[in-house]
């Protein structure tokens, strides 16, 4: 990941946010951290929230289990909210991981990206996401249900190597 | 020269501990030397890299490839490919 | 916009949402609305949430004026809205879009799409707001601090017609 | 055949009316003929559509283009390009 250029003056700026990341087993309130993006500014244009759940699989899972590598997590994360910043004109820019067990309809991941523009917003968020799936280092494993510890862990999927792919450059 | 090795998901199952710090000889110098270096332990390791190409390293906390140098590194991790999100 | 094809289970499913469309003045509840697509289900993987909210240029703008033509706002997006559900897989789909005065800091319009793939919920959300920005009829007028009277209408932008284009197929 | 027409935005402003009900002769057969025969009612419709490619109508609450033919329409719209979103 580049530096950003110190003499030019829109990568100063896109550089000067600093994106919160959180690494949580808790649930978290995606409205608050939004509402907390744009309170108190009348500067935002748009604000694009993306939050990822839990799936019971047609009723055949009980829970998915999260494991993570703690402070790469939070380190990986953060890198690459850090490059969201700098690729996209963002005013604000949350990301909050969960590990754990965590039971179809919770949720897992949110991201919140606030710019004055919608295309950055949107193309933020985005980016995050397909960063987050293939970069930060969390492996779920598959509770079935009925049988807690038959499940198996997730395998990577491909499609999720070629989404990240759109955005090498 | 001490490092210490951590394992998640299933290659921390095929290996049946979650870390600990080895230390290897002066001849191995990348991430591909050590895993050459771990299979050779024991058939748990040889179990856990059998499929080596899909296995992921990260030497102190950033992503890298099976050429890095690891001298110098605090900490290295094996892992398989990420699935959070 | 074609109808769906009734002998094929995919659209079937595809067009079996009923999308909420609301044309209002008063504020609205986006944190509320998302809840309430993923509410007591469990199938459901990710959630996109847009807001566009009312800027201040520069601390230029005392407030826009938000003009529309009632039945065929309500219509039009409803249109939209349907076309979506046909393209993507959905499992809910809120627009509402707010008229009258609106104030620097206020939210304007909110789409909220649900599915259970993060693809899905992304490009339905960024499709509705392409749209919704070419084809919904409402026009805004700016109200400039200090001179409430003398503020004109907002030109129409052809990135916003590109960006529509990127869907005609 | 009466038909009702709305105004909006600075196409309303121009025109100095909300919405009218017209009766077009018979020759007036499409949106682009109705234009036409507003522009010669006076000033303020010629002001109004004088750059008439940037006018966008509706037919009964549809986008249509200048081609359509009105026979039949109850409500016929005429706007700027639209700002909303």
């Amino acid at each position: 990941m580049d530096e950003p250029r110190t003499d030019d003056p829109a990568s100063v700026e896109r550089a000067s946010i600093v994106p919160v990341v959180r690494i949580q087993a808790e649930t978290f309130d995606a409205a608050a951290e939004a509402a907390a993006l744009v309170r108190g500014r009348t500067d935002v244009g748009a604000v694009v929230t993306f939050t990822g759940l839990c799936r019971d699989e047609d009723g055949r899972l009980a829970a998915l289990e999260l494991e993570h590598y703690p402070g790469m997590a939070q380190a990986e994360i953060a890198r690459v909210a850090g490059e969201a910043a700098r690729r996209f004109p963002l005013q604000g820019l949350v990301a909050v991981h969960r590990y754990g067990v965590i039971r179809p309809g919770e949720e897992i991941v949110l991201v919140v990206a606030a710019s004055p523009h919608r295309r950055a917003a949107f193309e933020a968020a985005d980016f995050m996401m397909d960063w987050l799936k293939t970069r930060a280092p969390f492996w779920k494993r598959e509770h079935p249900l009925g049988e807690p510890d038959a499940g198996g862990w997730v395998a990577a999927k491909a499609e999720d190597d070629r989404a990240a792919d759109r955005w090498v450059r | 020269m001490a490092v210490r090795i951590l394992y998640f998901a299933w290659v921390r199952e095929r290996i049946g501990k979650t870390e600990e710090v080895v230390e290897p000889p002066a001849g191995v110098t990348t991430i591909a030397d050590l895993v050459d270096w771990l299979k050779a332990r024991g058939e748990e390791y040889a179990y856990a890299f059998e499929n080596e190409i899909v296995i992921r390293a990260a030497m102190d906390q950033i992503h890298v490839q099976r050429d890095a140098v690891i001298t110098g590194a605090r900490e290295i991790a094996f892992f398989p490919p990420m699935t959070g999100g």
